[in-house]
C-alpha cells in the first residue's frame, strides 16, 4: 500500500510511479454490488480506453477515481495520494484530475463562458482576463466560441458536451477522465474533439477515456479495457484486443462494431 | 400657610398613566401636552395654590409607589378610592362614575337593559361587564324571555365600533367614556341606561391631614366656584359627576 | 368622515415613523442574523450526521411550536430570572425582542433553506467537484444561487411575516408601528386615518421587499427556462 | 410555585380544548381552501399571460402588505359597510376570520408554489406532453409531485404560522386557544400553569405536522437523490 | 392548406396522404433563426433519418412536429392535423406521436415501471395489469426487465436512455419521433436498439429519426434529410446519399463517417 509524500519531490524520486492505480476494487450501491475486484494501472502520460457493455460500471469506475463515489473495499491511488475520507487529500486529488461527464453536468446559471471560467479563477487563481482568454481558445478549439455568452440551456446537446469538454480542458489537468465525451456529437465534431485529445495525448497527458469510439482506441489507447457486469474481462493493447481477443465475451461484444 | 408644603416650590407633581381618556390622555400619539378633564382640575387646583402642575406619565401599577419615592406629589389617574389604598395614603375622592348602557343613537326603543333580550352586545373582554350580561341573562331566563347574544372584543375601542358599524345592538362601559365617545362622535351613540353602581375616581397624596384637607378645600372651592361644573361641560361629562362626598 | 388632514399628520408625524424604523430595525437585523445561522442549519440538516440532523430538526420543532409570544415572554421575564447576566442594563426590550425573534426566525428558514439545498441535483455538486473547487466555494457559486433562486420568493414570504410578528413584542414594551397606531386610536378613535397611515408603512416596506425579490429572482433565474 | 393540578385541569378543560379546536378547524379548513386556490394562482402566475400575471402579482402585493389586523377588522367592520349580505346572520366571526385568514394564506402559499412549480424543469412537462397526456393530468401526476417535495417545508411553514395568527382573530371576538389562555390569566394571574397548558396543546399540534411533513417529504422524495 | 377532418373515415378516403408535412417552416429563438424554410414530407410507414451537424437544428426540427417547440412561420401538419395553438388539436397529434428525447425527460420520481405505465393508463386508458405487461415486454426487449422497480436517477446512461425508448413505445404511436436513441448506448446495445427499430418499421410505424448511426440509415431509411445550419441540405435515398451526394458540404461531412 502507498502513502502519500510531499507530492513535488515525490514526482523527481519516483518517476515511475502510476498515475492511476486501483488495486481489488469493490463498490456496493445497496446490496447491488457494481464494481467486482477491479486492478487496474495507468502509467503517466498514457491513454486508456474503457469500453463494455451499457451498465457494466465504467461511469462508476471513473467516478471512484476522483472519489464522486465512495468504494468500499480495495485501494485507489491517485497521482501518489490514496484516496480516503479525507477532504484535503480528495481536494488535491481533483485540482489535478479533471473530468466530462456523460450528463455534462454544466451549470445551468452560468454563461457558457462563466462555466468554462469559474474554476480557473478560484482554484487555479487566475485572473478573470487570463481565465477568459484560456477559455476562448478552447471554445475555439470545440468550435462554439460564439455560444460564449449564452447558457447552457440555450444549447444543443452536442454543443452542450462540447462546453463540457472545454471547461474540464481549461483546467490544465494532469490526468483526465471522459465519460463518452463524445455520445452527442456527430462524426464530423467527433473527429474533430478526437483530434484534439490525440494533440493532448501528445503534449503527455494522462487519459482515461469511456468510449465506444474505436477509432479513437486505435489511434491513441496504450491500452484497451473490456468491462462486463462490474469485472474488468480483459486489458491489452488496441492491436491484439481488436485482432484477436481473448475471451469470448470480448469478441462477441466487438463484433457489432464492425456491422 | 394656605397651600401644602409640597406645593411651595411653584411645581406640583402629578403622576399619571395618561392613557384614560377623557380624564387624561394625549390627543395625539408623541405629544408632548397631557388633556382631559381630570387635567384641568389639577391645572385648576395648582392654579388655587399658586403653583404649575408637572405631569409624570407612568405605568398605572406603578403610580402609588412613586408617591414614596417622592417622585410624585399627586396621583390623579382616574384612580378609584378603596380602603386598601386608604391605608397606606391619603385619598380625596371627587368623581363619580357610573356603569351605563350605551346604543345607538337612533335606537328608540331600549329603555332598560332586558330590552335587549335577543340582541347582540358586545363586551370588552376580561371586565366585570361580562358578570353583568351573565347576570343580566339570568334574569331574562327566568322571565322566560330570550338570552343576550355576547361577543367579546379586546378593547374599549373595539366594542364601540361594533355599534358603530350597526353589528351590535349596545355596549356597556363607564360614562366618562361614552361622554368622550359620544363627544368625538357626535350624534352616533347614546346612553340608554345608566346602572345604579358607580365607581369613585379620587385624588391621592401621601399621610398627611393637613395637606389632605387643603385638597379637598381647593377642590370645593372649584365646585362652589362653579368652575368644576364648566369643566364638565366641556368634556360632555354628566353634570352631577362631581356631586360626591369629599371624606 | 376620513380626516385627510389627519392621516398626513399621521403619516409624517414622528411617533409613527419612529415606530416604523423600530419595526424595520428590528426585522432586518433579526432577517440578517436568522439568514446566515439558518444556512449552516440547512446544510447541516441536509447533509450532516445523524445526531446533527435529530438535534436540529429539534430545535425547528420548538421554536416552530411554541408560539412566538410565549418565547417573548420567556426571554423577557424568564431569562433575567435564570442568570443575572440577562439583567444588566444592556439586555434592553430591543434586545430581548431581537433575541426571540431570531430563535423561531431561524427555524422557519432553516426548513426553506434545507429544501432548496436539497432540490439542486446532485449533479452540480459533482460538476464543480470535479472542477476542483472547494465545498465552501461549491456551496456559494454553484448551490446557493440556484437554491436562493427556489428559496426567494419563500424567504420573503418569512421576512414579511417578521415584519408584522414584530407588534407582537408589544407584550415586552417594545413601542413599535402596529402598537403605536392601535395606542392612538385608543385615544382618537380615529380607525381609517391611524390604520390608513400605517398601512400606509407597511405596504411601503413591503413594495421594496417584493421589488427586491423580483429582481433577485429575475438575476437568480438567469439561464432556467 | 407551579400548580401542577391546576396545570392539569388547564389542559384537559373544557374552555381550553374548546379554544384549541376552534384554532384547529379554522386554521385546517383555511389551509385546505387556500392550497387549492393558490395552486391556480400559482400556475397562473408562472405560466399565464401578462395581464395575468401582473393581476395575481398585484394580489399577492396587497395581501402580503396589509397587516392580518387590519384585513380582518376590514372584513368584520368593513365588509357589513358596504353590502347587507355581511350584516346577515351567517356572516359569523368564524366566517369573517375565515375568509380574512384565507385571502391572506393564498398570497403566502402563491408564491411558494410559483416558485416550486418553476423549479420543476421544463424536460419534465416535454416528457409527459410528448406521451400525450393532458396539461392536467401532466400537473397532478409530473409537476405537482416534484413541486411538493420542494414545497412542503415552506408549506408547513405558513400553515404553523396560521395556526399561530388565528389568535389575531380575536379582535373580531373570536375565542380562540390563545385568547381564552389570556384571559385565564388575566382572571387568575396563574401565567405558568395556563400558557404551560396553552403550550402543550399548540406543541401537539405542530408535532402532528412536522410529523406530516417528514413523512410526505420522504414519500415524495423517492427516487431524488 | 388542410383542414383538420374526422380522423377515422379520412385515413380511409386518404390513404395517400403523408403522415407528416413540413411546409416553408421558419423558426426563431429570439433573433437567433434556428430553421429556415424547411419543407419536408414523411409518408405513412416511411423512415426518414436526419443527420448533420452539431447545432444545426435536427432537435428543433423534430420537436415542432410535436409542437413541444412552436414555429413561427409555415405549416405544419401531422397526420391530417395542422398544428395551431389549439389545444385540442395537440393533444390529438401528441397521443399518436411518440418521442425518445436526446435528454431522456424521465420521471425522477417514478419507478421504470411507472414511467412507462403513467401515460398508458391515463392516456391510453388501459388497465394497471394491461399497462404492466407491456412495461414489461418493452423493457425486456431493451435488456432492463430487471431494472423495472428501481428509478431514474439509480440507472447507469444508457440504462436511461433505453427505458425513454421503452416508455414512448409503450403508447403504441403510429408516428414516432427519435432523437439520437442510441448516443448512450454500447455497439452491442445500438445494434439491439436498431433490430428493435428495423421490426417496428417493417410493421410499419412511420419514423422520423436523428441519429448519426449510418448503419440503421442504410438498412432501413427510405430518405436521408442533410442538415446544415438550420436548412436542408440535401434530401435522398441513402443509397444515393451515401455513394454520392450532389452538395459539397454533404460530401464533407459524410467523409468523417468512414475515416
Ligand atoms: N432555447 C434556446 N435559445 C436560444 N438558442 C437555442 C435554444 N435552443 C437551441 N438553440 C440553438 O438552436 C440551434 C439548434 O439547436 P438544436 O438543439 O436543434 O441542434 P441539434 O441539431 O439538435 O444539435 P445536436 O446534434 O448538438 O443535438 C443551436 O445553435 C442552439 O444553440
Ligand atoms: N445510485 C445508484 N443506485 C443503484 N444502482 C446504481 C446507481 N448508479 C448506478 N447504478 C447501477 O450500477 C450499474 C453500473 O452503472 P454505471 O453508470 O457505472 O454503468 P456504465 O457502464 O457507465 O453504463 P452506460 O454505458 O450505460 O453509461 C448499473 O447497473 C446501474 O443500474
Ligand atoms: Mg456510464
Ligand atoms: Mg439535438
Amino acid at each position: 500500500m502507498f502513502h502519500e509524500r510531499s507530492s513535488a519531490d515525490a514526482a523527481d524520486i519516483m518517476p515511475e510511479m502510476p498515475a492511476i492505480r486501483l488495486v481489488n476494487v469493490n463498490k456496493w450501491y445497496g446490496t447491488f454490488q457494481v464494481l467486482h475486484d477491479v486492478s487496474l494501472t495507468v502509467e503517466r502520460g498514457s491513454r486508456v480506453v474503457i469500453c463494455g457493455p451499457s451498465g457494466s460500471g465504467k461511469s462508476t469506475l471513473i467516478r471512484c477515481i476522483n472519489r464522486l463515489e465512495t468504494h468500499q473495499r480495495g485501494d485507489i491511488i491517485v497521482n501518489r495520494v490514496e484516496l480516503t475520507d479525507q477532504l484535503s487529500k480528495i481536494d488535491r486529488v481533483r485540482s489535478e484530475v479533471g473530468m466530462v461527464f456523460q450528463h455534462f453536468n454544466l451549470f445551468p446559471h452560468l454563461t457558457v463562458l462563466d462555466n468554462c471560467t469559474l474554476a480557473q479563477r478560484w482554484v487555479r487563481k487566475r485572473s478573470r482576463k487570463e481565465a477568459d482568454e484560456i477559455a476562448m481558445a478552447f471554445l475555439e478549439r470545440v468550435r462554439i466560441p460564439e455560444k460564449a455568452q449564452r447558457y447552457p440551456g440555450e444549447l444543443s446537446g452536442g454543443q452542450q458536451q462540447r462546453v463540457a469538454i472545454a471547461r474540464a480542458l481549461c483546467m490544465n489537468p494532469s490526468i483526465m477522465l471522459f465519460d463518452e465525451p463524445t455520445s452527442a456529437l456527430d462524426p464530423e465534431m467527433v473527429k474533430e474533439v478526437l483530434d484534439t485529445m490525440v494533440s493532448l495525448a501528445e503534449d503527455g497527458m494522462t487519459m482515461v477515456c469511456v468510449t465506444h469510439e474505436m477509432g479513437f482506441a486505435r489511434q491513441v489507447a496504450n491500452e484497451v479495457v473490456f468491462m462486463d457486469g462490474g469485472k474488468v474481462i480483459e486489458r491489452n493493447t488496441p492491436e491484439a484486443i481488436f485482432s484477436a481477443p481473448s475471451k469470448e465475451r470480448t469478441k462477441r461484444f466487438l463484433s457489432n462494431l464492425l456491422h | 400657610s394656605d397651600k401644602p408644603e409640597f406645593a411651595s416650590g411653584g411645581t406640583l407633581k402629578v403622576c399619571t398613566a395618561g392613557d384614560f381618556p377623557p380624564m387624561q390622555y394625549y390627543k395625539n400619539p408623541g405629544d408632548a401636552e397631557l388633556i382631559g378633564f381630570e387635567v384641568d382640575v389639577v391645572n385648576a387646583i395648582a392654579k388655587q395654590w399658586g403653583a404649575k402642575a408637572e405631569f409624570v406619565v407612568g405605568d398605572f401599577k406603578g403610580l402609588l409607589p412613586s408617591l414614596d419615592s417622592q417622585r410624585c406629589d399627586l396621583v390623579a389617574s382616574g384612580i378609584m378610592i378603596t380602603p386598601a389604598r386608604l391605608e397606606k395614603y391619603d385619598g380625596v375622592p371627587y368623581f363619580g362614575s357610573h356603569v351605563v348602557l350605551l346604543v345607538p343613537s337612533t335606537d328608540e326603543e331600549t329603555k332598560t337593559p332586558e330590552d335587549m333580550s335577543g340582541k347582540l352586545m358586545a363586551i370588552e373582554a376580561g371586565t366585570t361587564y361580562e358578570k353583568t350580561v351573565a347576570d343580566l341573562n339570568a334574569t331574562l331566563a327566568s322571565a322566560g324571555k330570550d338570552p343576550v347574544d355576547m361577543q367579546t372584543y379586546p378593547s374599549a375601542s373595539g366594542v364601540i365600533e361594533q355599534i358603530l358599524v350597526g353589528r351590535a345592538a349596545s355596549t356597556i362601559t363607564q360614562d366618562t367614556t361614552a361622554a368622550f365617545r359620544m363627544m368625538q362622535m357626535p350624534d352616533r351613540l347614546k346612553i340608554a341606561y345608566t346602572y345604579d353602581e358607580s365607581e369613585t375616581y379620587g385624588i391621592y397624596m401621601r399621610k398627611n391631614p393637613e395637606d389632605r384637607r387643603m385638597a379637598k378645600e381647593a377642590i370645593e372651592a372649584l365646585q362652589q366656584s362653579g368652575e368644576m361644573k364648566a369643566l364638565l361641560a366641556k368634556w360632555s361629562l354628566p353634570a352631577t359627576s362631581t356631586d360626591v362626598a369629599h371624606d | 368622515m376620513f380626516d385627510f388632514n389627519l392621516f398626513t399628520t399621521a403619516i409624517f408625524g414622528w411617533p409613527l415613523a419612529k415606530g416604523a424604523l423600530l419595526t424595520l430595525v428590528l426585522s432586518v437585523s433579526v432577517m440578517a442574523v436568522s439568514l446566515v445561522v439558518a444556512t449552516f442549519f440547512g446544510l447541516a440538516a441536509g447533509s450532516g450526521k445523524k445526531p446533527m440532523r435529530w438535534l436540529i430538526g429539534s430545535y425547528v420543532w420548538l421554536f416552530r411550536g411554541a408560539p412566538a409570544l410565549l418565547i417573548l415572554l420567556f426571554v423577557w421575564n424568564g431569562l433575567p430570572q435564570l442568570s443575572p447576566v440577562f439583567r444588566a442594563t444592556w439586555f434592553t426590550p430591543f434586545v430581548a425582542a431581537f433575541l426571540a425573534l431570531m430563535l423561531i426566525q431561524v427555524a422557519y428558514l432553516t426548513e426553506i433553506l434545507r429544501s432548496a439545498f436539497a432540490a439542486v441535483g446532485k449533479g452540480q455538486r459533482e460538476g464543480a467537484a470535479a472542477l476542483g473547487l472547494h465545498r465552501w466555494h461549491t456551496f456559494i457559486l454553484i448551490t446557493l444561487p440556484q437554491a436562493l433562486r427556489i428559496a426567494v420568493p419563500s424567504l420573503v414570504n418569512e421576512f414579511i411575516s417578521l415584519l408584522k410578528a414584530t407588534s407582537l413584542a408589544t407584550v415586552i414594551s417594545l413601542k413599535e408601528l402596529m402598537t403605536v397606531t392601535q395606542f392612538a386610536i385608543a385615544t382618537s378613535f380615529r380607525f381609517l386615518e391611524w390604520y390608513g397611515a400605517a398601512l400606509v408603512y407597511y405596504m411601503l416596506m413591503v413594495s421594496v421587499l417584493t421589488f427586491a425579490q423580483s429582481r433577485i429572482e429575475a438575476v437568480l433565474s438567469r439561464g432556467h427556462r
